[in-house]
């Protein structure tokens, strides 16, 4: 069941993510970054306060310890992209599924909501539209939505996608143009706009690849790597300096 | 003994017509279930997404469906038969 | 076929520039071309910015669809943030389409602050407003004019310093959370410098950080962000960071050793650092033989006053720890080693002695010699802009800028003018105040109350607050500003990076209603003529910026950004062509930095107040000390309110971006990290204080101080020291919009008190008592 | 003037239908302005979410899951228990089967709909249907719910073709005469129609206990199939199983209890049945123990971080209050009253069966929701859930939905079958007696 991380799986892509939690600066870019990109609706304080809130990217703190001896670790948390997703086998719908490409996609018009894909995800990192959020907002406040992602309605499911809009974007031009996706070429959100560059993204497949490379790192982790779910979503833990 | 129903005679057309629709919905129902597991198997084949299951569960559901149209049938006409 | 393929694409959401590249492709057909046209029409452009969330001066790309904004990121090509933007500057289209932006001028109904208004048009504000002006210059009142600048970026500053000098007021004055002259008066003092100092953090060895929350609200977050994943990353292990904070900040989360030093001591540990480098001889020594003066009287001194035991009681800090650190941040004299930094940039005063507390910083870069080194601290060059033309000047305006100014970065000093009034002896009263980025009914210690008393006597308020703000509340007139991508936006960097950069960019979006307040200025120049015209002579901002940057292209220094790598300026053949190379690239920059030896370091400069400065932290921090003991001690917490045992404490998480920035709900949603809180604000306290007053994280608890009391929830932290309690800043308004208005101010708490030096309100000087709801 | 007349006692068993008690539609008025009130809960969710909800992240499921669970276990009272004693032919099994196959056929249809209620876009059902996939417990529960509510309909229908036989000469002609004509079959009660009936109830009987039991097992399986922690467990098929069971008799209990009242079928369901039942549920009840016991025994061993969490949350955390709930209400009364005669009484089994519905609920509620809250993610806050008015209303609605059904029942159908107890009372003495004679030592008594 074990595999190495970088391991091939397939002959085509294989979409995955470094996360360098030693660059990391925890400042929640990455999560603002994602809900600009992909529509994410803001919640009212109410539904915040009762944990409705969507966030596909979530910093996640850790704190422990007690004073003085405290260490607060940020841990950046996507959905994980597993190439064994428990999400997707329990979907009675087929509204989730692993994609040829390794990233576990959502197709929203298909959801009917039944929240067992949510239930059944370790990370906890499937999110629902718990109302109709963005027709509640104030109809300025959805002047700014990206026209590339659709805006999802009340009751299905969502989660990160790897942006997969801008995969599809730079296919659609590489298709026109009558050639390959260049090395690079596709880049997801959080990490175009991560301050500390600690997000790196790319094809697994790849040997050359940046991703592929980092995940060989002896610092590179899985989040429950125990469970077999292996995520294409790698950490890179911080390293030690005190002496 | 039962004045209001006459035992020897057929019951009105009328009611053999609901009885037989009765009979043809449950039976239109079942087999229903039997088809839409069956193109539950053929999704599963064409999507190759976890056949085995699929036969493993139409193996069950496809012959239990079927009994329940024999057994509805064998009450069905054994009763409306062995009346006579 | 083609028509699934078609559906495919625009099911996919493909964007219009593969569009169009499709259309070619396609049969020529009318009925395809039609149905194409539908689909490819959308106009997509990106437009450059500078971001002005904060004061990070990050370059910004802003995607536009059909003229709606749909996407802000970082510009890969601007040298501050290289592709990085921080959630502030993400969430800013929220405050672009913000629905309680004003968009046209109002004028208040009825008595102030009854938060009536009416609708006027531009025309009426401008006249009603240049009538104004006219009128105090010809009574020979010109000087009454106030002007209260915040926190706002580019050349506007000198524009509007020079309007004002042309009008005749000496009364322009800025406040500023995040100033770079506070840091500086210290440098100056030292170093004989008067710009900013600059910190090559990435190639450091050691990053000593005393109370800058570096990583999410230092002076430009995300460029140190881009230098701590650099530092992290670096072949040879990179740097050790060390940050000392009472409150376990992000950056000190994320640093090698958190120090949690008692608020207001960072001084003395120090000083107590430089105690063990010097006891242990462990400084640089050829460094200190060649540049630094005062050095025996400063060794003297330290080494009598601060050994490490009596430090570790001051400060709360074990012996061994500041040992440790001292021998880590020493040079080792080994050969092409790295310089260690010691930090002390930030914008609120250091509690206690602020002006002593940052040269005890200072005077550790030069024991370790890390001056003008890479790595080290080095000058933040200028870039070198344009002068301003001459200012011509008047007899009226020369009789107004002949009245002394009513305060000069005071703010204790303004408020006692302004509330004194006609009263006051050598005072006057203020006819006219004008609020640009400045929402000081908010942002004081004391609050709106303070405030509102302050202004209650002038007769003419202006606010040219885009958002209906505390201060706007209380305004005559409203002016909108325009939001910073609806206006020309420029920005140089002034403090830490190093290097030296210019952005200038034309207005993102157009405007959906407010006028850019530099505008509206140009505008009342040309209004009020005479010299004051002449003193400003450009039609719009954007010529003002052509005539800064053409200093730029003189200078032949530097390079314009470009993907195929930066373009020196030498390689433009003409201004123009180097103008717009500027204003579709990003940014221009010079990566030279200064060296901060021009002069000699003096250890033991003249500073203000009668004793030697080393000596006076001390006692300073001793009586203050003890005052805080009796304080604990007498009052403790089970007495009854009034008696304040903790002191409290402020800080900002990098969502919360000042009154501009205060209504944007994903910022509030996000309000911390490190406690995943948001919208309310929120109380930190340490575990073990909080069990002892029987208080539950997310317990509903009362803080009161002597001035004030504010409900919130608790939150049970255990990167907070005992007896210390934080609030975040920032939320809690009474206005600005729907959002902005969640949680508690904690200047409704805040004493006013001033340090005496730098006049910075010293917020640390504020003791709670803490109480279950 | 029919035999029904010359039999004072069987009469009593259709009265209702052709005479309307008093209290009748005054019930019905109530119950169903409480469906009402649910019904306009759900458009109220329907139309603004499952916002309206107490759900959140992650407790992503609460009341309407554990419904469908609480109300999927209590069919298991029906048609199984009946199959079960009709197998064995237990005779005091025969005013009583009929009642159990109802509230099967009812709560069926009720947990099912719980399910639809869950929905976050129940406009999209028929997305099960056309994109169905087999790999998903959801799909199980589809199937296995859809069989048995399909079986336990029939099974309730074959046995009951007599008594509509006898309803259909009762009828006055009109257009509900010509329901029962059709339901009847034509049924004369011929040895050959006797015969057909008697073979298709037995096979029924056999194939309706392996169903039964594979739906309770697959309802598990919506839980146990996930990695999270408490659910990932294999015991859950058949810990579901003993506690439908239990849950079930406990029902079917109140349930007789209430007709008995409520239709004076005193001389029907007698103490007796109470008192049999009344064991069986004791018997249940240490089963469910047993269960219970191995499955936290088992999770406190092995002391894996993440399935301490959710046990501690139960053991004295937040849901401290749902766990001793349930084991008061399930184990201590439960013991307490069954096992002493003299407290086995209608009276007694009646008390004893309302707290383990109320502990039985609780243990549904208990297994859902304390393991969202506390997921593997443990870096999260923790979760917490209290339902909204919409939630109870749509609960409350359920409940009612159910009475109602049988209410509506009653009005169409004998609750006791007239078929069986009269068999019961010509031949039951033959019956035991052979029976007896069957397997009593020194077989050759009865040839002698």
């Amino acid at each position: 069941m074990e595999q190495p991380h970088g391991e091939k799986k397939s002959t085509g892509h294989r979409w995955g993510m470094v996360i360098d939690l030693d660059k990391c600066s925890g400042c929640g870019a990455c999560e603002v970054a994602c809900m600009v990109e992909n529509n994410i609706p803001f919640v009212e304080k109410g539904d915040y306060q009762r944990s409705r809130s969507i966030s596909w990217m979530k910093v996640v703190p850790e704190t422990e310890g007690t004073f003085p001896e405290v260490r607060t670790k940020f841990m950046p948390q996507p959905c994980m992209q597993c190439d064994n997703p428990p999400c997707t086998k329990v979907c009675p719908v087929h509204a989730t599924y692993l994609n040829p490409e390794g990233i576990v996609a959502q197709v929203y018009w298909r959801c009917i909501g039944c929240r067992l894909c949510m239930a059944a995800c370790p990370y906890t990192v499937k999110y629902f539209n718990w109302h109709n959020f963005q027709q509640a907002q104030p109809a300025a406040m959805t002047q700014y939505a990206n026209p590339d992602v659709s805006l999802r309605d009340k009751g299905v499911v969502e989660k990160c996608t790897f942006c997969h809009h801008r995969l599809m974007k730079v296919k659609d031009q590489a298709r026109l143009e009558n050639r390959e996706i260049r090395p690079g070429e596709y880049t997801v959100a959080c990490q175009d706009n991560c301050p500390s560059k600690a997000i790196f993204f790319g094809d697994l497949n790849d040997p050359h690849s940046e991703v592929a490379r980092l995940a060989d790192n002896l610092r590179a982790f899985r989040l429950m790597d125990e469970l077999g779910t292996q995520p294409k979503v790698i950490y890179l833990a911080e390293r030690k300096r005190h002496d | 003994m039962n004045p209001p129903h006459n035992p020897g005679e057929p019951e009105s057309p009328l009611v053999f017509r609901l009885q037989i629709a009765l009979l043809s919905s449950f039976v239109l129902f079942a087999s229903g279930v039997i088809i839409w597991v069956g193109r539950l198997l053929y999704v599963s084949w064409k999507l190759n997404d976890t056949f085995s299951a699929s036969v493993f569960i139409a193996l069950i559901a496809v012959p239990v469906f079927s009994l329940l149209i024999g057994v509805y049938n064998y009450v069905f006409w054994g009763i409306m038969r062995g009346g006579k | 076929m083609k028509i699934s393929r078609r559906h495919l694409l625009v099911g996919g959401g493909t964007m219009a520039a593969g569009m169009t590249l499709l259309k070619g492709l396609v049969p020529d057909s009318a009925d395809s071309a039609t149905l194409l046209d539908d689909w490819t029409n959308h106009q997509e452009e990106w437009s450059l910015s500078v971001c002005q969330q904060c004061v990070g001066g990050c370059g910004v790309m802003v995607r536009q669809m059909d003229g709606r904004a749909v996407r802000i990121e970082g510009n890969p090509l601007h040298p501050v943030n290289q592709g990085g933007l921080c959630p502030k500057g993400l969430a800013s289209l929220q405050g672009l389409y913000d629905p309680d932006r004003l968009t046209t001028p109002l004028r208040a109904k009825g008595k102030r602050g009854s938060g009536e208004f009416e609708p006027i048009s531009w025309k009426d504000a401008a006249a009603l407003v240049a009538g104004r002006l006219k009128t105090l210059r010809q009574e020979g009142k010109a000087h009454t004019a106030l002007m209260l600048g915040g926190q706002f970026r580019g050349q506007r500053h000198g524009l509007f310093s020079r309007f004002w000098s042309a009008y005749g007021s000496p009364n322009y004055l800025r406040l500023r959370c995040v100033a770079p002259d506070e840091p500086a008066a210290a440098h100056a003092f030292m170093n004989g410098v008067s710009s900013p100092l600059a910190y090559d953090l990435a190639e450091s060895r050691y990053v000593l950080a005393f109370g800058c929350n570096l990583l999410e609200t230092g002076p430009a977050p995300v460029h140190q962000a881009a230098q701590f994943g650099r530092l992290r990353v670096r072949q040879d292990g990179g740097a050790h960071v060390t940050v000392v904070d009472p409150r376990m900040s992000v950056s000190a989360a994320k640093a090698d050793l958190w120090v949690p030093v008692r608020p207001g001591t960072d001084g003395v540990l120090a000083l107590a650092i430089a105690h063990v480098m010097l006891k242990e001889n462990r400084y640089d020594k050829a460094f200190v033989a060649a540049h630094v003066q005062g050095f025996e009287r400063f060794r003297q001194q330290v080494l009598a006053q601060y050994s490490p035991a009596i430090a570790a009681q001051i400060t709360g800090i074990p012996e061994d720890t500041i040992r440790k650190i001292a021998q880590d941040f020493a040079p080792t004299g080994r050969p092409g080693e790295k310089p260690a930094v010691a930090l002390g940039e930030r914008g609120p005063a250091y509690s206690g002695d602020d002006l002593r507390t940052r040269l005890a910083i200072h005077a550790l870069n030069a024991l370790s010699g890390s001056l003008g080194k890479a790595g080290g601290v080095v000058l933040q060059t200028p870039a070198p802009l344009a002068p301003w033309p001459a200012l011509p000047q008047d007899a009226p305006a020369k009789t107004g800028l002949s009245h002394p100014p009513l305060a000069n970065r005071d703010m204790g000093a303004l408020l006692a003018a302004l509330k004194a009034g006609k009263s006051s002896a050598k005072g006057y009263p203020v006819n006219a105040l004008f609020l640009y980025y400045a929402n000081p009914a908010f942002s004081l210690g004391g609050g709106r109350e303070e405030w509102n008393q302050a202004i209650q006597n002038i007769p003419l308020v202006v606010s040219f607050s885009p958002w209906l703000d505390d201060s706007a509340r209380q305004a005559d007139l409203i002016l909108p500003d325009a939001h910073w991508l609806e206006r020309w936006q420029d920005d140089s960097v002034s403090h830490l990076p190093g290097f030296a950069s210019f952005s200038a960019a034309p207005p993102a979006l157009p405007a959906a209603g407010g006028l850019p307040t530099e505008e509206f200025f140009l505008e009342l120049a040309r209004a009020l003529g005479g010299t004051t015209a002449q003193a400003l002579p450009w039609k719009t901002y954007g010529d003002v910026l052509a005539h800064k940057a053409q200093g730029l292209y003189g200078a032949k220094r530097g390079a314009v950004t470009d993907p195929k790598g930066p373009r020196p300026v030498g390689a433009f053949g003409s201004f123009a062509e180097f103008w717009k190379a500027l204003q579709t690239r990003g940014a221009w920059a010079d990566n030279r930095p200064g060296n901060p030896l021009a002069r000699p370091f003096n250890l033991s400069p003249d500073v203000p107040g009668k004793e030697y400065w080393v000596n006076a932290l001390l006692a300073g921090r001793q009586s203050a000390l003890g005052a805080a003991e009796t304080k604990a001690k007498t009052n403790t917490p089970s007495e009854a309110p009034g008696n304040f045992p903790f002191q409290l404490v402020t800080f900002k998480t990098n969502t919360r971006s000042g009154t501009r920035g205060a209504n944007q709900p994903w910022l509030q949603q996000n309000a911390s990290h490190h406690l995943r809180q948001g919208w309310d604000g929120w109380v930190e306290i340490n575990p073990d204080d909080a069990q002892r007053l029987d208080i539950d994280d997310q317990d509903p608890v009362w803080v009161s101080s002597a001035r004030g009391k504010i409900r919130m929830n608790a939150r049970l932290y255990p990167g907070t020291r005992p007896g210390v309690v934080h609030i975040p800043y920032g939320p809690g308004h009474q206005g600005v919009g729907r959002w902005a208005q969640e949680g508690e101010n904690p200047n409704q708490l805040m004493a006013t008190t001033f340090d005496p030096h730098t006049r910075q309100p010293l917020w640390g000087d504020t003791w709670v008592h803490i109480e279950r709801a | 003037m029919t035999e029904i007349q010359k039999n004072e006692h069987d009469a009593v068993l259709i009265r209702s239908i052709f005479q309307t008690p008093s209290w009748y539609w005054p019930a019905v008025a109530v119950l169903g302005s409480l469906v009402v009130l649910g019904f306009g809960a759900y458009l109220f969710q329907f139309f603004l979410g499952l916002g309206e909800t107490g759900l959140n992240q992650p407790v992503t499921w609460g009341f309407y899951i554990t419904n469908f669970v609480f109300f999927i276990g209590i069919s298991h009272a029906g048609t199984l228990i009946s199959a079960i004693l009709r197998l064995s032919q237990t005779e005091w099994r025969r005013p009583i089967t009929r009642i159990a196959e109802v509230i099967t056929v009812a709560v069926l249809g009720i947990g099912g709909m719980n399910i639809l209620l869950d929905l976050g876009r129940p406009d999209r059902m028929l997305n099960m249907i056309y994109y169905g996939r087999y790999q998903s417990p959801l799909l199980w529960d589809m199937t296995s719910i859809t069989t048995y509510l399909t079986a336990s309909s029939v099974y309730l229908f074959i046995p009951m073709i007599p008594d509509i036989a006898i309803l259909r000469d009762l009828c006055p002609p009109g257009p509900r005469k010509v329901f029962y004509q059709v339901l009847a079959l034509g049924w004369q009660g011929t040895p050959r129609q006797e015969k057909v009936l008697n073979r298709a109830t037995a096979i029924m009987a056999i194939m309706v206990i392996p169903i039964a039991v594979s739906v309770h097992t697959v309802v598990a399986f919506v839980f146990s199939m996930t990695l999270q922690p408490m659910w990932h467990s294999s015991i859950f098929g058949p810990y579901f199983v003993a506690g439908a069971l239990f849950s079930g008799v406990a029902m079917l209990l109140i349930v007789m209890a209430i007709l008995r009242k409520v239709f004076h079928l005193e001389d029907y369901l007698q103490p007796i049945h109470f008192n049999y039942l009344g064991l069986l549920l004791l018997v249940f009840t240490l089963f469910w123990t047993y269960f219970t016991f191995a499955e936290y025994l088992t999770a406190f061993y092995g002391n894996e971080p993440d399935e301490m969490r959710v046990f501690w949350a139960k053991w004295d955390g937040p849901w401290a209050w749902g766990f001793w709930g349930m084991v008061i209400c399930n184990f201590f009364i439960p013991v307490i009253i069954l096992s002493i005669n003299r407290f086995r009484t209608i009276t007694g089994t009646v008390i004893a069966s309302s707290t383990i519905l109320i502990g039985m609920w609780l243990e549904r509620f208990i297994i859902v929701v304390p393991t969202l809250a506390n997921p593997r993610q443990h870096r999260l806050p923790t979760g917490s859930y209290w339902p909204t008015w919409v939630e109870f209303s749509l609960m409350t609605g359920s409940f009612a939905l159910f009475a109602l059904f049988y209410l509506v029942f009653s009005r169409f159908f004998p609750l006791v079958s007239i078929h069986e107890v009269r068999e019961g009372r010509e031949h039951s003495d033959d019956i035991a007696l052979e029976r007896i004679h069957r397997y009593r030592i020194g077989n050759g008594y009865i040839k002698e």
